[in-house]
């Protein structure tokens, strides 16, 4: 009998975390990620968090929420532009900031989630990112060795769920949010819908429940846009 | 000289048919306007989509499809999304042909510097040291010059690497250059610009044949 | 003294609510018939499968639906299909609660020996070395001795190892013993079978306590 | 504007298949093999393959097919059983056999494909699967250090996809087929049914298409079941 994962809300679905934890986010930018849980950690004030996501959000969305309320002491990420209170806090000395290259950030990830400790990759070689890191050669291309990343908590958040846990994720919102719900001891995913037990095609699902503990369906979502591109239907 | 499309539009003759391109921010972005209609090309976003297609139609805009640059866009028929481990993997990989994307110097040994400049806000290096680490074909698409007006091309960088020893080509405003034995070897002029021009704006050792062609971007 | 099914039917109550669990070949596979109804508990097989159910009905199996010991099976509500590196990310990841495999050979310090005999055939060790070298729980279920009267709990393996220190507990035919500090803890008998029996089919060092109850099994 | 990958049938897709190559091919034990492509091997008789395959087919079936004419040097698996040619070659010393825990093989493929030149893993440490291996120690337990494996083609099956080479596995069909799709210099999909450009909706891929250079619908399949396991109707 499948194990069911279905928690109430945002308020038990963050049940647990503390000051000073380790956090993954999922998202790019600020598609995908877990809003109502970031909502929740706001309202749950805690602290010192170290915070692993691929983007800091913006001023007042997404982890800038966390960044306002000063919950943040660390962040690890590829890239954090577009956020003035980052950028306060950072020049400050106020919040460490842990940059990594995206395709090493994704694999650590999974790498955490998978019980690999450590791979080596081409990334960064001959860059500040590879100061300290062992280097080996393969084929005659020198390669650095990074280790795995793991969190106390991932939030992620998919378009589809069951109470099995299993996820299925929409369009370009997949992007880290599979990876961090594998690197996270507990893994939350908050979907927008959650389906019955058995309506997601076992063939269709992107990431299999057991690698989430905690699963609720968000009241709502704002899914900002950061950069809206269009043509005009005229000149097109 | 050349303005931005125009730079897009040179480095869009590179493509080859049965191409995966990841074209980065700003100008490689509009490389993809000037790909020949039929021709065998598909674009990879590291964000997670093979297949990206021009933006949507106004109204049309889905805040779950968007590209590295997170801009809203669509997908083309066989377009296909994937997970940030999975993009990487293609990348790192050797599967995508070709990456072009920009820099703010590069050197004469093909390193390149796109990322940090010190003493000013970091921003990070998103996906382009994993491009520049492992792409078979870089090319650089820039403005020979800063602002202030000094080369772009430089005996070796002085700001932060992005990589190391990584960049093929490097298409400017004013010039096509290949970069091979330590030197940038001067392939085509942008109309209307002269060798000397070149000359004078690159710092980094130029290689200069006897015959350097007008480039032909109709 | 217990059969196979007896085994398994010890095994199961070592189960909890809300674990995923594979199931070796052989009698492993028997425990999932013995788990109580309504409990939560997910059978994994790493061939690519999460909630694997009974057998198909005669008619009803599929070539494309199969279980690590090539067998048709079906799939339960919830269950999800997944690639082999997937598969053995959830098992290295130690995401997989409980592994109940059989074995040729285990010794006091928690070696295991399941897959090869030098001089025969060797068959391969299919994913029996990523599931030992992982699982948080590992139980061995197996007869105490083999078919010419030697015991299988040794001081330690004579054969070719599957995994160094990872068994935690064995259920035998005789026993349930639990591996701890270099020796073979005795935590309870089968029915009808006397500490003597279990001490004198055990090779490896045997920690008796004052009080070996026999085991509840219905 | 999509990248073609159609072609012919088997014949073209096998094409450049040389003596001394090594081939990945998909599939665990009879499931989800490249049944066409293997009979079209068969046919063109190459010699002195190197086979990484999770399994080594049946006497009549599958790998098996290319043991019985001896066209492969080297079997690169996990698991062996059940063909009594591959045991006769192997104990005669025809064939070399080089054992790997399985989900090192499958981990080891999809680094092929992923530029992650090696990685470490805690399978087979103090077995000999680790001898001649770096071992190292992350939080106080020992690992080894695995490399990657590629090929020079990689014949995989899927039940559907579409010509610029996405593929859709049906259930446990779907197995090693995508992480040696990653690993091949050439990959060869064969797929039950080709469908047209555009009738996967591009959520549900299994497989990028940017991972195959050839694909082809198979004229037949016989998908053999080697463990016809069932629960009779009165019993049940």
């Amino acid at each position: 009998m499948a194990i069911s994962k279905t928690v109430e809300g945002p308020q038990a679905g963050c049940a647990g975390v503390q000051s000073g934890m380790t956090l993954m986010l999922g998202g790019f930018g600020l598609c995908g990620i877990p809003e109502c849980s970031i909502a929740e950690l706001v309202k749950l004030g805690t602290k010192d968090l170290t915070c692993i996501s691929n983007n800091a959000g913006v001023d007042d969305f997404g982890l800038g929420l966390l960044l306002q309320k000063r919950q943040i002491r660390k962040m690890i990420s590829s890239y954090v532009g577009e956020n003035d209170e980052f950028e306060r806090q950072m020049l400050s000395g106020e919040l460490e900031v842990d940059l990594i290259p995206q395709g090493s950030l994704a694999e650590r990830c999974r790498a955490g989630g998978s019980g690999i400790p450590a791979f080596f990759t081409p990334a960064g070689y001959g860059t500040e990112v590879a100061e300290g890191k062992e280097v080996r050669e393969f084929d005659g291309k020198p390669h650095i060795l990074e280790s795995a990343l793991t969190a106390d908590f991932a939030f992620v958040k998919a378009w589809k769920g069951d109470s099995a846990g299993n996820l299925v994720f929409k369009a370009t919102a997949r992007n880290f949010n599979p990876m961090m719900a594998m690197a996270g001891k507990i893994t939350v995913a908050e979907v927008e819908e959650l389906v019955p037990l058995g309506a997601l095609d076992p063939n269709e699902i992107h990431l299999p429940g057991i690698f989430v503990q905690r699963i609720f369906q968000g009241a709502h979502y704002d899914k900002r846009i950061e950069q809206r591109t269009v043509q005009t239907r005229e000149t097109a | 000289m050349l303005d931005k499309n125009g730079i897009a539009k040179r480095i869009a003759q590179e493509v080859r048919n049965g191409w995966y391109v990841n074209l980065g921010i700003g100008i490689p972005t509009l490389v993809a306007n000037f790909i020949p209609e039929g021709m065998e090309v598909e674009f990879q976003s590291e964000n997670g989509i093979l297949g990206m297609g021009p933006f949507p139609m106004d109204g049309d805009e889905d805040a779950d499809l968007i590209n590295a640059g997170k801009q809203t866009i669509t997908a083309m028929p066989g377009a296909v999304y994937f997970d940030s481990a999975t993009s990487f993997a293609m990348i790192r990989g050797r599967h995508v042909q070709l990456t072009v994307l920009g820099a703010m110097e590069v050197a004469q040994n093909g390193d390149i510097a796109n990322w940090k400049i010190p003493g000013k806000m970091v921003k990070g290096m998103g996906g382009a040291m994993d491009l520049v680490a492992s792409a078979e074909n870089i090319i650089v698409a820039m403005m020979h010059t800063n602002r202030a007006g000094a080369s772009k091309l430089l005996p070796s960088c002085s700001l932060p690497l992005t990589g190391v020893g990584c960049v093929k080509r490097v298409v400017t405003n004013l010039a096509v250059m290949d970069i091979k034995d330590g030197a940038f070897h001067l392939v085509e002029r942008a109309p209307g610009v002269t060798v000397q021009d070149i000359a004078a704006a690159t710092a980094g050792k130029l290689v200069i044949p006897e015959n350097v062609p007008e480039m032909n971007i109709d």
